[in-house]
């Protein structure tokens, strides 16, 4: 981003800062407004799909890097953060493809007659 | 035992034989369990052969690892234990040393995965051609078999023919159950909401039920889900399939006839089917139509005998804690002709 | 690790505050936490018996205004935080309590959500779809709502000193970066539930 | 206490109890998590032998089904987030700041109320069984078992809600560790300085920081589905029970190691010290550990290998579970690596890391076995799984902290622990553990499944059954022989001195017990072992000031007040909503004295 090196100076640009933020702010309204208008374009399923997951990333970086401040913090905490943000993706895309393949779903549950005896 | 020259090799001879000596007595434990019922080391399928074969590379490369461990501890113990006027050589490592002792593990790994992909592809497998197919269902606490094939259905005892392969489809009516016959199958669970398979192709039919245990605990009375298998030959399992499919006996005697009426009267008709008897639909409870042939009841708890079969009418739930068969309070006399009936069903 | 490079001129080992660093590894913990129950959603998904389904309730234009308002918070909060630091009194206060506002916005646009999914046949018992979407969403409402009394606490708390030292603008700052958190779980829950079809 | 919470002022009379509830120094608030953990492992291993004596004989009569199921249950549960889980959050607090050269954690306060929530968890877990409704499912509760439907007593309930607040305790206390290591290291401790426990504490934290959040999870949807009807995990209206697996085990495969590392780490520590020379390879185990805590993450599915997982999958995480055997064993070679050569001290703390090593090994290559699916096909839910988890469990964990209580007693209290009586002790509980559970392999491979009650006679699990229940009689009396041992030493004067170990690590540089500060002058660390470092350079410790005047936090009764509240909130949770309603008042009014208490 551009805004970095004023960033590292925003004691001295008090206002200027502000501009970023506010500016930021409308950056990340107008991918929201893309990503909706996306949303109901009739562009092909999957490229939607990575369009749109490809935007909230790039919104949700956009965030913790500006607001949060990560980018000019110490590298230790985007290590810190990163690394629960990594795994979380890593498990859910495991337990996603377990599920999505997962062939011995049943379906329309328990057959007739099999159900359980009644409780008491 | 010092920590040079001959206290070494003493110190490491005498942790050998020690450990030598256990792993022996070990050994030998195993090889008595391994000879008992329902051992998993007896395998009469492909499937176990299968499962056996890795199981064979995987034990022994374990049991190599723990010698090999065992030993070391016990020597270095011995060899560098505090003594007088010795000091501690100061050492924080060896890199060499180090990365021989990462390959080793890498490659008793790697022998260890190698046999397992194979068993995982060979038992994950779909079924041969002709397989017989079977639907197991499991119950709180029983295992229902259908043979959609042969138009069978029956509880607690699984017969198959030698030699061909069976497949088996695994569903549960309540909560997870699991399949496991340890001569015949590794161990696969019934899940609800999902259908899992498994096939083996037994090798040897015998008179003897293969003896299996439901393993998922699915409840207060998961010791009591015990299931048997026979391998039967090719003669005597169309033997039984005809058996089988046939409509229940007909009251020969008095005392069967009133046993019959009873059976409608004291509800058992609710949960039960006898084929052959109209009324006797009920689908709760296993199949009774040939409970008579079966040799044991109430999945495997109880001999099927007169006593048995009395002491599961008197209280099911004394029998087996939980059972979804209520007790009914019979008196003496309806149990007894209540059993002169059951018993009658072969 | 990068905690190697001591510096021990500041009174912790990696010069970072204790409060800031425990923030952001709760906030990679809870990356875990929602992580797991958007994959419960996504596991889901289509696997409703019964309507109705999400296409049938969800309301896209009403969710983007709440979206948007979230993302204005966000802003506010960065101001807010922004104000504490270059000791801008009214400036800190004035976005504290409009991210307050803006995140009590949002509330409302989810119960009200809430409620008009209610009418219309959609509890969380109804299906699997109402189940994943009311557990998910009422959990990340949850948080906005803990974050809203957070701020509220440190709206009042900072009310009660003169002027604003560098303790208040840590606490603003770590505040914010819960409340930042909070706005992107729901970038990613807006995409994944509102968004694609 | 329910007069002490009614009146809340700063100016009591301060009363020993009081002090303790009021405490926010590390040092008691681990000796109260010590206590409370050996307490619930006592009930734990209470519950085992009744188990144990239940399982004798074929048939045997002792308890009925009902009964056994919440037993077992219990146990498991009991022993794994009641008493190891806690024993190590004790030595983790103790020697966290000792460790690492600090005068406290990052947080005192907060580590005070992770000690009256987990406090509260275990309450509520235990108190289930004077309702008669004690969890019976089994310790991962498996649905559907475990819905309304075929659990509709409270037991469950109790699961759910004891199972959440202790995961909050640990959060809390896991995010206050893995910043007090990072960040409150004395001058000169580097990471690659810090000593290996420490490094082991650190994966442990962040191994529950980033795993507890799943398992909360889960743990609302169960509650959910079994008090508001969502079906999560029933079959039949869409649930799946196959989720709670994958939602447990994505956090039950991180918390075994959560079990397993503090031992690690106490035993890298302890086998150093007694042979008189530095850990060999040190960065090797550094990295193994931190290796096994990554991979950890990667094995889940090897508890559900019979659950229809599929070819691949089957593969994968086959794969995976063998691979960390690798940085395990490069682990259990060095501590082999570092006995050779030594000139080994034989104390009782050193008994128990050997049998560490020994017994951890056993039970790490049946793991590897089960990691074989085919071969697990054959192992799952019999008895050879439960050798497996005592020997990796009881013969790894147990061992390593019996070995870090011998090692640090001394520390911790000022007096030695009887040499002699600890190790008539150490051959008890070594003996007893190996006739308890070498046999369950046996009875595993002569196909004895786990969880029944009851067996026959004929199956050949006779003898092997019967010779491990004589087996926990053999540890119950080493473990009494231990609680002896304890008592015998608290009636003596202190005998220890401040190092009666010649330790490497920084504990040993100030008095036993330490002052509440800790050290008197912060001190220097210029090696991996500072202590001899210093010895061997002559490097003598400053001498204390004249006026030495350290600050520290001053007691506060607020994390006590908002662990009760926290305990509301869960009581509520099984009864009524005004109670929750209560509770989470008392924590927002805890929280506003909490923020606005000076803490100079
Ligand atoms: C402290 C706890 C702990 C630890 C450390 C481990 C360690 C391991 N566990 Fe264990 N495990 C449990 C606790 C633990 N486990 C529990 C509680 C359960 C049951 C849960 C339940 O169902 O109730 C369980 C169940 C369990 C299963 C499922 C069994 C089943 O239900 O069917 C499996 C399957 O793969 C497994 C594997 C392993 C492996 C591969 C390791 C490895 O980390 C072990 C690595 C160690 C070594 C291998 C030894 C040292 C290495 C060498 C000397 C090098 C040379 C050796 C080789 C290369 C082989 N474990
Ligand atoms: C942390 C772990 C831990 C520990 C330490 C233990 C310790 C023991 N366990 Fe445990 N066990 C588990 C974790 C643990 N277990 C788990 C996770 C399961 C699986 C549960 C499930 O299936 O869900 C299990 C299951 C399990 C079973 C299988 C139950 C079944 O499947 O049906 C058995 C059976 O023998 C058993 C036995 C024992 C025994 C005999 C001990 C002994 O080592 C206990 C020894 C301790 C004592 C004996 C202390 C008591 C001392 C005294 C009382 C002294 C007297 C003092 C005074 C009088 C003051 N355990
Ligand atoms: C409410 C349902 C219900 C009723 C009524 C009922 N049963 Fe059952 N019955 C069951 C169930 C369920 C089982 C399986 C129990 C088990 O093994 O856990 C069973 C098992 C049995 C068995 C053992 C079958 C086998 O193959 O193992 C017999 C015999 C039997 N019932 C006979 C009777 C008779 C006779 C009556 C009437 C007096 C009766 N039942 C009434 C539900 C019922
Ligand atoms: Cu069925 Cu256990
Ligand atoms: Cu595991």
């Amino acid at each position: 981003m551009a805004m970095e090196h004023e960033m590292h100076h925003g004691d001295e640009h008090p206002s200027s800062t502000i501009r970023q933020y506010v500016m930021t702010g409308i950056l990340l309204t107008a991918i929201t407004a893309v990503e909706l208008f996306l949303s109901y374009s009739s562009l092909p399923h999957g490229l939607m799909i990575t369009l749109l997951i490809g935007l909230s990333a790039v919104k949700f970086a956009i965030v913790v890097a500006i607001f949060m401040h990560l980018k000019f913090e110490n590298r230790l905490l985007t290590r810190l953060f990163l690394f629960g943000l990594v795994l979380a993706t890593c498990i859910m895309i495991a337990l996603l493809s377990l599920f999505w393949n997962d062939t011995t779903d049943a379906v329309g549950g328990i057959p007739e007659g099999q159900q359980t005896a009644p409780k008491h | 035992m010092g920590r040079s020259g001959p206290g070494r090799i003493i110190a490491i001879a005498f942790s050998s034989v020690v450990v030598g000596v256990i792993s022996w007595l070990c050994y030998l434990a195993f090889v008595d369990s391994a000879d008992t019922p329902q051992s998993t080391w007896r395998p009469m399928s492909d499937n176990t052969h299968n499962i056996h074969t890795v199981y064979e590379i995987v034990f022994w490369l374990a049991a190599i690892v723990f010698v090999f461990i065992l030993i070391l501890t016990l020597a270095f113990t011995l060899m560098f234990r505090e003594k007088e006027g010795t000091t501690a050589q100061q050492f924080h490592g060896n890199s060499k040393l180090e990365a021989v002792l990462l390959a080793v593990p890498v490659l008793i790994v790697v022998a260890m995965m190698v046999p397992s992909f194979k068993a995982i592809a060979q038992n994950t497998a779909d079924p041969p051609e002709g397989a017989l197919e079977v639907i197991a269902i499991g119950h709180q606490w029983w295992f229902e078999f259908q043979y959609p094939e042969l138009g069978v259905t029956t509880a607690n005892e699984l017969h198959v023919p030698v030699g061909r392969a069976v497949s088996v489809k695994l569903k549960s009516a309540d909560v997870i159950h699991s399949f496991w016959v340890p001569q015949l199958v590794g161990k696969v669970d019934m899940m609800p909401g999902h259908e899992n398979h498994l096939w083996f192709t037994p090798d040897t039919a015998r008179d003897d039920a293969y003896l299996a245990q439901c393993a998922e605990f699915c409840g207060a009375s998961h010791a009591n889900m015990r299931f048997r298998v026979f391998v039967d030959t090719e003669v005597k399992f169309d033997a039984w399939t005809k058996a089988t499919l046939a409509d229940a006996a007909k009251p020969a005697t008095d005392i069967v006839k009133a046993g019959e009426q009873q059976f409608t009267l004291s509800g058992c008709v609710g949960c039960h089917t006898v084929q052959g008897n109209a009324i006797a639909v009920g689908k709760l409870g296993p199949n009774l139509t040939h409970v008579g042939s079966r040799t044991t009841i109430a999945s495997g708890v109880l001999a099927n005998t007169p006593d048995g079969l009395h002491k599961w009418l008197s209280n099911p739930p004394a029998v087996k804690p939980g059972s979804k068969m209520p007790n009914l309070g019979l008196s003496e006399d309806q149990i007894q002709k209540l059993t002169a009936y059951l018993g009658s069903l072969k | 690790m990068a905690a190697a490079h001591a510096e021990p001129q500041h009174n912790t080992t990696t010069g970072i505050d204790n409060r800031k660093m425990l923030m952001w590894v709760f906030l990679a913990s809870e990356c875990l936490f929602f992580g797991s129950l958007i994959s419960t959603y996504l596991i889901f998904k289509g696997d409703s018996i019964t309507g109705p389904l999400p296409h049938d309730v969800l309301d896209i234009p009403l969710t983007s205004t709440s979206t948007f308002v979230l993302l204005m918070s966000s802003l506010t909060m960065v101001l807010a935080v922004f104000g504490a630091q270059h000791n801008r009194l009214g400036l800190m206060k004035g976005m504290l309590l409009a991210t307050i506002v803006l995140g009590l916005a949002f509330l409302g646009f989810q119960v009200f959500e809430f409620r008009t999914f209610g009418h219309e046949g959609l509890n969380l018992t109804t299906n699997q779809f109402g189940a994943t979407f009311f557990v998910l969403t009422g959990l990340h409402g949850t948080h906005v709502g803990v974050g809203v009394l957070y701020l509220a606490s440190l709206l009042v708390a900072s009310g009660r000193r003169n002027g604003l030292g560098k303790e208040v603008a840590l606490h603003v700052d770590i505040a914010g970066l819960y409340w930042h958190f909070v706005d992107i779980v729901w970038i990613v829950i807006f995409t994944l539930i509102y968004l694609i079809p | 206490m329910a007069t002490a919470v009614g009146t809340l002022g700063h100016t009591r009379e301060e009363s020993t109890v009081w002090k303790w509830m009021t405490t926010v120094d590390h040092k008691k608030i681990g000796a109260l998590y010590l206590i409370t953990g050996f307490t619930f492992f006592l009930v734990g291993g209470i519950e085992a032998t009744l188990v144990r004596t239940q399982l004798a004989v074929p048939n045997g009569t002792v308890l009925d089904a009902g009964l056994y199921n919440q037993l077992f249950t219990m146990h498991a549960l009991t022993m794994i987030f009641l008493a190891i889980m806690p024993m190590g959050a004790a030595f983790f607090n103790y020697f966290i700041p000792l460790h690492i050269g600090a005068r406290d954690v990052a947080f005192p306060r907060l580590n005070a109320l992770s000690y009256w929530v987990l406090l509260s968890g275990g309450l509520i877990l235990t108190s289930s069984f004077f309702f008669g409704e004690a969890p019976n499912a089994g310790w991962f509760a498996y649905a559907p078992l475990t819905e309304k439907e075929f659990a509709p007593d409270k037991g469950l309930d109790f699961y759910t809600v004891g199972l959440f607040i202790a995961g909050l305790a640990s959060l809390m206390s896991s995010l206050n560790f893995a910043v007090t290591i990072i960040n409150m290291r004395a001058p000169g401790m580097t990471m690659m300085r810090l000593p290996v426990y420490m490094w082991m504490t650190l994966v442990v934290a962040f191994l529950l920081i980033l795993s507890l959040p799943v398992i909360t999870v889960a743990l609302v949807q169960l509650y959910f589905d079994r008090n508001f009807g969502t079906n999560f995990f029933t079959p039949g209206a869409g649930g799946d029970p196959i989720l709670w697996q994958h939602l447990f085990w994505v956090f039950g495969h991180p918390e075994v190691y959560v079990l397993i590392l503090p031992s690690m780490g106490i035993v890298s520590e302890v086998l150093p010290v007694m042979s008189r020379k530095p850990l060999f390879g040190y960065t090797a185990i550094v990295m193994a550990g931190a290796s096994i805590g990554v991979l950890g993450f990667g094995v889940w599915s090897h508890h559900m290998f019979t659950t229809g997982l599929g070819t691949v999958p089957q593969y994968v995480f086959s794969a995976s579970t063998m691979a960390i055997g690798v940085p395990t064993g490069i682990k259990v070679f060095n501590w082999l690596g570092t006995m050779y050569g030594g000139n080994i001290k034989m104390t009782v703390a050193t008994y128990y890391s050997i049998a560490f090593v020994a017994l951890f090994t056993i039970g790490g290559i049946s793991g590897v076995m089960h990691a074989s699916p085919s071969v697990d096909g054959q192992h799952q839910d019999s008895y050879f799984v439960v050798a497996h988890i005592h020997y990796v469990l009881f013969g790894g964990a147990i061992m390593g902290i019996f070995s870090g209580l011998y090692y640090w007693f001394p520390k911790m209290t000022g007096r030695l622990l009887d040499e002699t009586l600890g190790k008539i002790g150490f051959w008890f509980i070594f003996i007893g553990m190996n006739l308890t559970f070498f046999p369950m392999h046996f009875l595993g491979l002569a196909g004895m499944p786990r969880r029944i009650y009851t067996y026959d006679a004929g199956l050949g699990w006779e003898t092997w059954n019967f010779v491990a229940t004589i087996g926990v009689y053999i540890i119950v009396v080493g473990v009494a022989l231990f609680l002896v041992n304890v008592f015998k030493t608290f009636r003596k004067p202190p005998d220890a001195g401040d190092d009666p170990w010649g330790g490497a690590t920084l504990e040993w540089a100030t008095t036993s017990p330490p002052p509440e500060h800790n050290f008197d002058v912060v001190p220097v660390v210029r090696d991996r072992d500072p202590v001899w470092y210093n010895r061997d350079h002559g490097i003598v410790t400053p001498e204390k000031p004249a006026h030495l005047h350290i600050h520290m936090p001053p007691p506060s009764y607020f994390p006590l007040v908002l662990g009760i509240g926290i305990l509301l909130i869960g009581v509520g949770a099984l009864s009524s909503l005004a109670i929750t309603a209560l509770g989470v008042v008392v924590v927002y009014y805890a929280l506003w004295g909490w923020a606005l208490e000076p803490t100079e």
